[in-house]
C-alpha cells in the first residue's frame, strides 16, 4: 500500500513538473498511459553542481534512473535561466547518467530538470535542482603541493644566493664523479676516444638537460687532455645542443682548434636502431671511457654490456629506477637518481650550483621529518585516536588532486 | 612473387645478421646495423610528419572545415627558428626555440615529478607501523626505515660519518637489495623477447624453407 | 685426493673467466630446446598483483565499461599480447563492454587483432560489446583531454565510423564514465601517464600490464593504491591465463623456456661465485 | 646580451607550465594547453636537422673514404627507401612503407631488444659475486626473485613466490621510493636553475 501511494506521489510531482516545464507535449497522454500501465522511468536523485577547479562555465549534472518501469528512448536536459525562459539544452539516450552543461554563464543561477521521452513524448519528469557555475583561480586539491613546492624552491634559491655570496659549502664525495678525471686521463694515455651517450630522450626531458650540462664539463676536460669526444645522439635537438655545448667546452679550455663538429652526430630516433648504431661505434672505435648519463630505457644494458666488452671504464647515471640495476651491474661507477642531477654542480664546483644541492638536502630533510612524524602519529593513532587526525592531516597535506 | 614469404625472409635474414654480433663484430652485423640506422631514421621522419606535424600542427592551423587558426603560426615560427641552424649566419635564432623547449620541459617536469615522485610516494610512506601481525609490523618498519635511510644516503652536504653515515649505510643496503630484486625480476622479460624471436625463426621462417625448395606443401 | 681437488679448482678458475659467448650459446639452447619439444610446466598463482588485477576485474558487474589501452608495439608483443588476449577474454566472458584505444601507433592494430579474434570466439558484436577507437598521439596530455571529452579526441573510431554511430559509446562521455582503465604498457607513454592523468587527476581506477622490466617501479603505485592490480611480464600473463582458465595460452607455454633459462642463469651465478671463492682462497694462500 | 631573449623565453614558458598545474583560470589555461603542444611541434620539426646530419656524415665518409665507408651507402639507401616510399605511398597498411617497416625495421628492433636475454645472463654471471656482504645481499635478493618468477621456484619451496612478492613490495618499493623522492628534489632544483637562467651553458657560448 505504502509503495503505491509513493508511486502516486512521485507521479503527481512529476506531472506537476512536466506541466510547468513544457507545454508542447500533451500532458493527457501521460496521464492515461502512465497511470494504467508500467510507468516510464524518470531520473531520480538529480544532482547539479559547479565543476570544481576549472575556468568556469560548466555545471555537472548526475542522476540515476528508476530501475522499475519502461526505459525511456531519450532524455531531455532542461534548463531555466533567472529570467524564466526554459531551454532544452540537449537530448541524450536513456543510458546516460551524467552530463556536463558547458554553456552556463558564471554566476548565474540555473534550474535544471530532466524529461524522459518515449515515443516522442515527454512521459516523466525529474525533480528540479539549482546550480551556479563559477571559475576558480586555484585547484583546491593542489594547495598543499603549492605550499610545499614553494617552500622547497625558496630554500633552494636561498642557498643559491648564499653560495653566490661566497659562503663555504661542504659537498661529500660522489665516487662516480671523482672518477671522471681518471677516465678521461686514461683515454688520453691510451690514445683512445671518449664516448658520451646523453640518453635517448629529447631535450624537454629533465634528465637529458642535466646530462647536457655535464657534457659541457666533460668536453672541457677532454679538450684539456686532448682526447677526441664522440657524442652520438638519438634526437636532433639534443645533437644541436650537444654541438653548442661541446664547442663551448673546447673554447673555454682554449682548444677550439681541436673541436670537430663531425664527432657529434645524430643516428636515429629509433630506440634500438640507436642501440645498434652505438654498439657499432663501441666495437669499432674502442673508446677507453664511456659516459652513459641521462634518461635510458631498455637499451641501457645493451649499451653497457657492449661497452664493458671493449674494456672501457664506464660511468653511468640515470634517474630511471628500472635501469639503475643494470648500470650497477655492468658499469664501474653509477650515479643513482639524484646524483645525476648533482653532477653538474659537483663537477663545476660553482658556489651557486653547490648551494642548490644544499637546498635539495633541505627538501629531503623536510620530507624525512614529514614521513617520520606521520608514521609516529599514525602508529600512536592506532591506540589514541587524536593522533590519528594528525596523521590524516599530514597525509592530506601531501595529497594532490 | 609471394610478398608474405619475402617479408618473412627479410625479417629472418636481418635477425640472423644482428644476432651474429653476439659472436663478434662482422660484415653482416655492419650491414644490418647501417641499414637499421638508415631505415629507422627514415621511418621516424615520415612518422613525425604523419603523426605529429600534420595532425597536431597543420590540421590545427587549417581545420578541415575551412578557416585559419592564427595562433598556430607561433609554433611554426619557432620550428623555423630551430631549423635556422642549417644556415650558419642565422643559427643563433635556434636558441629561441631551444629556450622554449627547455623552459616548457623544465616546467612540466618540475610539477610532474614533484607530484608523482615526491608527494605521492611520501603519502604512501605515511603508514602505521603498529597495526597488523608481527610480520606486517616488521614489513612496515622495513619500508619506512628503507625510505628514510635511502633519502639520507642522498644527502650531499653531510659527510657520511657518525649517525648520518650509519643511516646512509642502511640506505645503500636497502638500495642494493632493491636493485637485486629489480634485476632478478627483469630477467624474465628479456628471456620472453628471445622466446618471441625464436618463435618467429622456428615457426614462421623455417617452415618456409621446404616450401621454397619445392618439398612438401 | 688433493690432485682431484686441484683439478676441480683449475676447472672452476677457467669457468670463472669463461668467454661470455659460451653463456650466450647456453641461453639460446635453453630457449630453443623447450620450444622444439613443446614443454608445458604447471603455473601456480600466489597472492600476487596479477591476482589483485583478476579479482578487481572479476568483481565488476556485467555491463560495466572498461577502457583498454594498447600502449605497445610489436617489439614487446611476446609479453603483452598474451595479457591482452587473457584480459579481453575475461572481460568479454563477464559481459563487460570493452572500449579499445592506443597511445602507441601500432597498438591499435595489435589491439584490433586481439579483440576481434576473442570476440569472434565468444560471439561478441563489434560496436555493441566492443569497439576500437584507434591511436591518438599526445600521451599524457591527450589523456587529460579524454578527461573532459572522449568524443572530442576520438570523433571517429579506428575504421572512421563516427562516434555517434557506435551504440555502445552512448554511455560514454569522458574518462569518468569508465569503471576501470586497463593499460598494457611497454614504456612511455604508458602506465605512468595513465596513473598520473586518469588515476590521480580524474579518480578513475587504473590497472595494467607491463613488461617485466618496468614492473618493479610500478610496485610503488600498487602500494599507494594508485593502481588496482598489475600483470608483470610473461609471468603475469601466464598467471592471468591460469586464473581465467586458458589452458594452453602463449604465456603458459612460454614459461617452460623461461624456467630453464632462469635455471641456466642461476647456475652460472653459482659457478661464478664458486670460482670467485676458489680464486680468493688461492690468493690468500699465495 | 644575445642570451637575454632565449633566457626570457625559457623563463616565461617555464613559469606558464608551472602555473598551469595550479591555476585553472584563463589566460593560463589557454596558454598552458597550447604550449604543451607547441613545444612538441618545435622539437619534432627538428628531426629534419638530424636527418640532414645523418646524410651529411655518411656522404662525407664516402667522400673521404673514412674507415668503414663502404657501409655508408647502406645507411643512405635505407634512409631514402623509407623516406621516399613514405612520401609517395603514405603510411597506410599494406603499402611499401608499411611492408618495409613491418618486415625489416620492426624485426630488427625486436632482435636488438632480445639481445638483452644474453646480456642479462653475462652481466649477472660477472657482476653477481659475493665479494662483500652488500654484494651478497644484492645477489641473494636477485636469486630469490629469479626463483620466484618461474613455476620451478614454487615447486622447490612454496614460500619462494611469497618471498619474491615480499622483496618486490617491501624492500624494492622502499629503495625505488627513496630514489624517486631524491630524484624529484634533483628535478625541482635543476628545473629551477633552468627557468631562472642560473644554468645556461646549454645555450652555448658567444659565437
Amino acid at each position: 500500500m505504502r509503495n503505491l501511494s509513493a508511486v502516486i506521489a512521485v507521479l503527481l510531482v512529476s506531472l506537476a513538473g512536466l506541466a510547468l516545464a513544457d507545454n508542447t507535449d500533451p500532458p493527457e497522454s501521460v496521464v492515461t498511459e502512465a497511470a494504467l500501465e508500467l510507468e516510464v522511468c524518470r531520473a531520480i536523485d538529480l544532482q547539479a553542481s559547479d565543476i570544481p577547479n576549472d575556468e568556469g562555465g560548466k555545471v555537472k549534472l548526475s542522476w540515476i534512473m528508476e530501475s522499475e518501469g519502461i526505459r525511456p528512448d531519450s532524455l531531455g536536459i532542461m534548463r531555466r535561466d533567472p529570467a524564466g525562459s526554459d531551454e532544452l539544452i540537449t537530448t541524450l539516450t536513456g543510458n546516460f547518467t551524467d552530463y556536463t552543461d558547458d554553456s552556463a554563464r558564471n554566476g548565474t543561477t540555473y534550474t535544471y530538470w530532466i524529461l524522459s521521452f518515449r515515443g516522442g513524448a515527454a512521459e516523466a519528469c525529474s525533480d528540479e535542482v539549482q546550480a551556479v557555475s563559477s571559475a576558480q583561480w586555484f585547484y583546491s586539491g593542489r594547495v598543499g603541493m603549492l605550499i610545499i613546492l614553494s617552500l622547497i624552491m625558496a630554500v633552494i634559491v636561498y642557498y643559491i644566493e648564499s653560495g653566490k655570496r661566497g659562503k663555504e659549502l661542504y659537498i661529500r664525495e660522489i665516487a662516480g664523479l671523482a672518477a671522471v678525471d681518471d677516465a678521461v686521463g686514461r683515454a688520453t694515455e691510451m690514445g683512445k676516444p671518449v664516448l658520451y651517450i646523453p640518453g635517448i630522450m629529447d631535450m624537454d626531458n629533465i634528465q637529458t638537460i642535466a646530462s647536457i650540462v655535464i657534457l659541457g664539463r666533460v668536453a672541457r676536460k677532454t679538450a684539456e687532455y686532448g682526447s677526441p669526444l664522440l657524442v652520438p645522439t638519438s634526437r636532433s635537438v639534443v645533437m644541436s645542443v650537444a654541438q653548442e655545448v661541446v664547442k663551448e667546452g673546447y673554447l673555454q679550455a682554449g682548444r677550439s682548434d681541436a673541436f670537430n663538429k663531425e664527432n657529434i652526430q645524430y643516428l636515429t630516433d629509433d630506440q634500438f636502431g640507436y642501440a645498434a648504431g652505438v654498439d657499432g661505434i663501441m666495437v669499432r672505435e674502442k673508446p677507453a671511457a664511456i659516459f652513459l648519463l641521462g634518461c635510458f630505457y631498455a637499451e641501457s644494458l645493451i649499451l653497457a654490456e657492449t661497452g664493458r666488452s671493449v674494456g672501457a671504464i664506464q660511468i653511468a647515471g640515470t634517474a630511471m629506477p628500472s635501469q639503475i640495476p643494470f648500470f650497477v651491474a655492468a658499469c664501474d661507477y653509477t650515479l643513482i637518481g639524484e646524483e645525476l642531477f648533482a653532477a653538474s654542480a659537483y663537477l663545476s664546483r660553482e658556489p651557486k650550483l653547490l648551494g642548490s644541492l644544499k637546498g635539495q638536502d633541505a627538501g629531503k630533510l623536510f620530507f624525512v621529518i614529514l614521513i617520520v612524524a606521520g608514521v609516529i602519529a599514525a602508529s600512536i593513532g592506532d591506540f589514541w585516536s587524536p593522533m590519528k587526525s594528525v596523521a590524516e592531516f599530514l597525509r592530506k597535506l601531501v595529497t594532490v588532486n | 612473387m609471394n610478398w608474405e614469404i619475402l617479408g618473412i625472409w627479410l625479417g629472418a635474414m636481418l635477425t640472423l645478421c644482428l644476432y651474429s654480433f653476439l659472436y663478434r663484430d662482422n660484415p653482416f652485423y655492419k650491414f644490418a646495423e647501417h641499414l637499421f640506422v638508415g631505415m629507422s631514421a627514415g621511418y621516424w621522419v615520415i612518422y613525425t610528419i604523419e603523426n605529429v606535424l600534420k595532425p597536431n600542427w597543420w590540421q590545427q592551423m587549417f581545420p578541415e572545415d575551412g578557416g585559419f587558426n592564427w595562433v598556430w603560426i607561433i609554433p611554426g615560427i619557432f620550428a623555423l627558428f630551430m631549423l635556422a641552424r642549417i644556415i650558419p649566419k642565422i643559427a643563433g635564432l635556434s636558441r629561441m626555440a631551444l629556450g622554449m623547449i627547455i623552459g616548457a620541459g623544465a616546467g612540466v617536469n618540475m610539477v610532474g615529478f614533484f607530484q608523482t615522485n615526491a608527494m605521492a610516494q611520501v603519502k604512501g610512506t605515511i603508514i602505521s607501523i603498529s597495526s597488523g601481525g608481527a610480520w606486517d609490523i616488521f614489513s612496515s618498519i622495513v619500508l619506512v626505515v628503507g625510505v628514510v635511510s635511502g633519502l639520507v644516503y642522498f644527502f650531499f652536504s653531510k659527510a657520511h660519518t657518525g649517525i648520518v653515515g650509519r643511516t646512509a649505510n642502511v640506505g645503500i643496503t636497502i638500495l642494493m637489495i632493491s636493485f637485486g630484486a629489480s634485476f632478478g625480476y627483469t630477467i624474465m622479460a628479456r628471456i620472453s623477447l628471445l622466446i618471441g624471436r625464436c618463435q618467429f625463426l622456428m615457426f614462421d621462417w623455417i617452415p618456409t624453407i621446404p616450401r621454397l625448395l619445392g618439398i612438401g606443401g | 685426493m688433493a690432485s682431484i681437488l686441484e683439478k676441480l679448482e683449475k676447472i672452476l678458475e677457467k669457468l670463472g673467466n669463461m668467454d661470455r659467448r659460451i653463456i650466450f650459446i647456453l641461453i639460446a639452447l635453453s630457449v630453443i630446446i623447450p620450444l622444439t619439444l613443446n614443454l608445458i610446466f604447471p603455473n601456480p598463482v600466489g597472492a600476487e598483483p596479477s591476482r589483485d588485477m583478476y579479482e578487481y576485474v572479476d568483481a565488476l558487474p556485467s555491463g560495466s565499461d572498461v577502457l583498454l589501452s594498447f600502449d605497445y608495439d610489436p617489439s614487446t608483443m611476446p609479453e603483452l599480447q598474451p595479457m591482452a588476449i587473457a584480459l579481453v577474454t575475461h572481460l568479454m566472458r563477464k559481459d563487460i563492454n570493452v572500449v579499445g584505444m592506443a597511445l602507441w601507433p601500432q597498438g591499435a592494430s595489435l589491439g584490433q587483432e586481439v579483440m576481434s579474434s576473442v570476440a569472434d570466439s565468444l560471439g561478441k558484436v563489434q560496436y555493441e560489446d566492443w569497439c576500437n577507437l584507434g591511436y591518438k598521439t599526445g600521451g599524457g596530455i591527450m589523456i587529460v583531454r579524454l578527461g573532459s571529452s572522449m568524443n572530442a579526441v576520438f570523433p571517429t573510431d579506428r575504421d572512421n565510423l563516427s562516434w555517434d554511430e557506435i551504440p555502445m559509446l552512448e554511455y560514454i562521455s569522458d574518462l569518468t564514465s569508465f569503471d576501470l582503465i586497463i593499460t598494457l604498457s611497454a614504456g612511455d607513454p604508458g602506465i605512468p601517464a595513465w596513473v598520473m592523468m586518469a588515476g590521480d587527476r580524474f579518480g578513475v581506477p587504473v590497472g595494467g600490464g607491463c613488461t617485466a622490466v618496468s614492473a618493479p617501479q610500478f610496485y610503488a603505485y600498487l602500494q599507494t593504491g594508485q593502481m588496482v592490480g598489475m600483470l608483470g611480464g610473461l609471468k603475469g600473463a601466464a598467471d592471468y591465463e591460469t586464473l581465467v582458465g586458458i589452458q594452453d595460452g602463449q604465456a603458459v607455454k612460454g614459461m617452460a623456456p623461461q624456467s630453464i633459462a632462469h635455471l641456466v642463469i642461476m647456475s652460472f651465478i653459482i659457478i661464478g661465485n664458486l670460482a670467485y671463492f676458489t680464486q680468493k682462497k688461492k690468493g690468500g694462500r699465495g | 646580451m644575445r642570451l637575454i631573449l632565449p633566457l626570457s623565453i625559457t623563463f616565461v614558458t617555464g613559469m606558464i607550465m608551472v602555473l598551469h598545474f595550479f591555476v585553472p583560470h584563463q589566460p593560463i589555461k589557454f596558454l598552458g594547453d597550447n604550449l604543451q603542444e607547441w613545444y612538441m611541434i618545435v622539437a619534432s620539426a627538428a628531426i629534419f636537422l638530424g636527418a640532414l646530419n645523418l646524410m651529411h656524415v655518411h656522404f662525407r665518409k664516402i667522400k673521404l673514404k673514412l674507415k668503414n665507408w663502404k657501409y655508408s651507402p647502406v645507411t643512405i639507401i635505407g634512409f631514402m627507401l623509407m623516406f621516399v616510399t613514405g612520401l609517395i605511398y603514405g603510411v597506410t597498411a599494406a603499402r611499401p612503407f608499411d611492408f618495409m617497416f613491418m618486415n625489416m625495421v620492426a624485426p630488427m628492433g625486436a632482435t636488438m631488444f632480445s639481445l638483452l636475454a644474453f646480456f642479462v645472463a653475462s652481466a649477472a654471471f660477472r657482476a653477481f659475486r659475493a665479494s662483500n656482504w652488500r654484494a651478497t645481499l644484492l645477489l641473494t635478493s636477485a636469486f630469490i626473485v629469479m626463483l620466484g618468477q618461474v613455476p620451478i621456484g614454487a615447486m622447490i619451496w612454496d614460500k619462494i613466490p611469497l618471498a619474491k612478492v615480499w622483496l618486490m613490495s617491501i624492500p624494492n618499493t622502499a629503495g625505488q621510493r627513496a630514489v624517486m623522492i631524491g630524484a624529484a628534489m634533483g628535478v625541482v632544483s635543476t628545473s629551477l636553475r633552468m627557468i631562472f637562467g642560473i644554468e645556461r651553458s646549454y645555450l652555448g657560448g658567444t659565437d
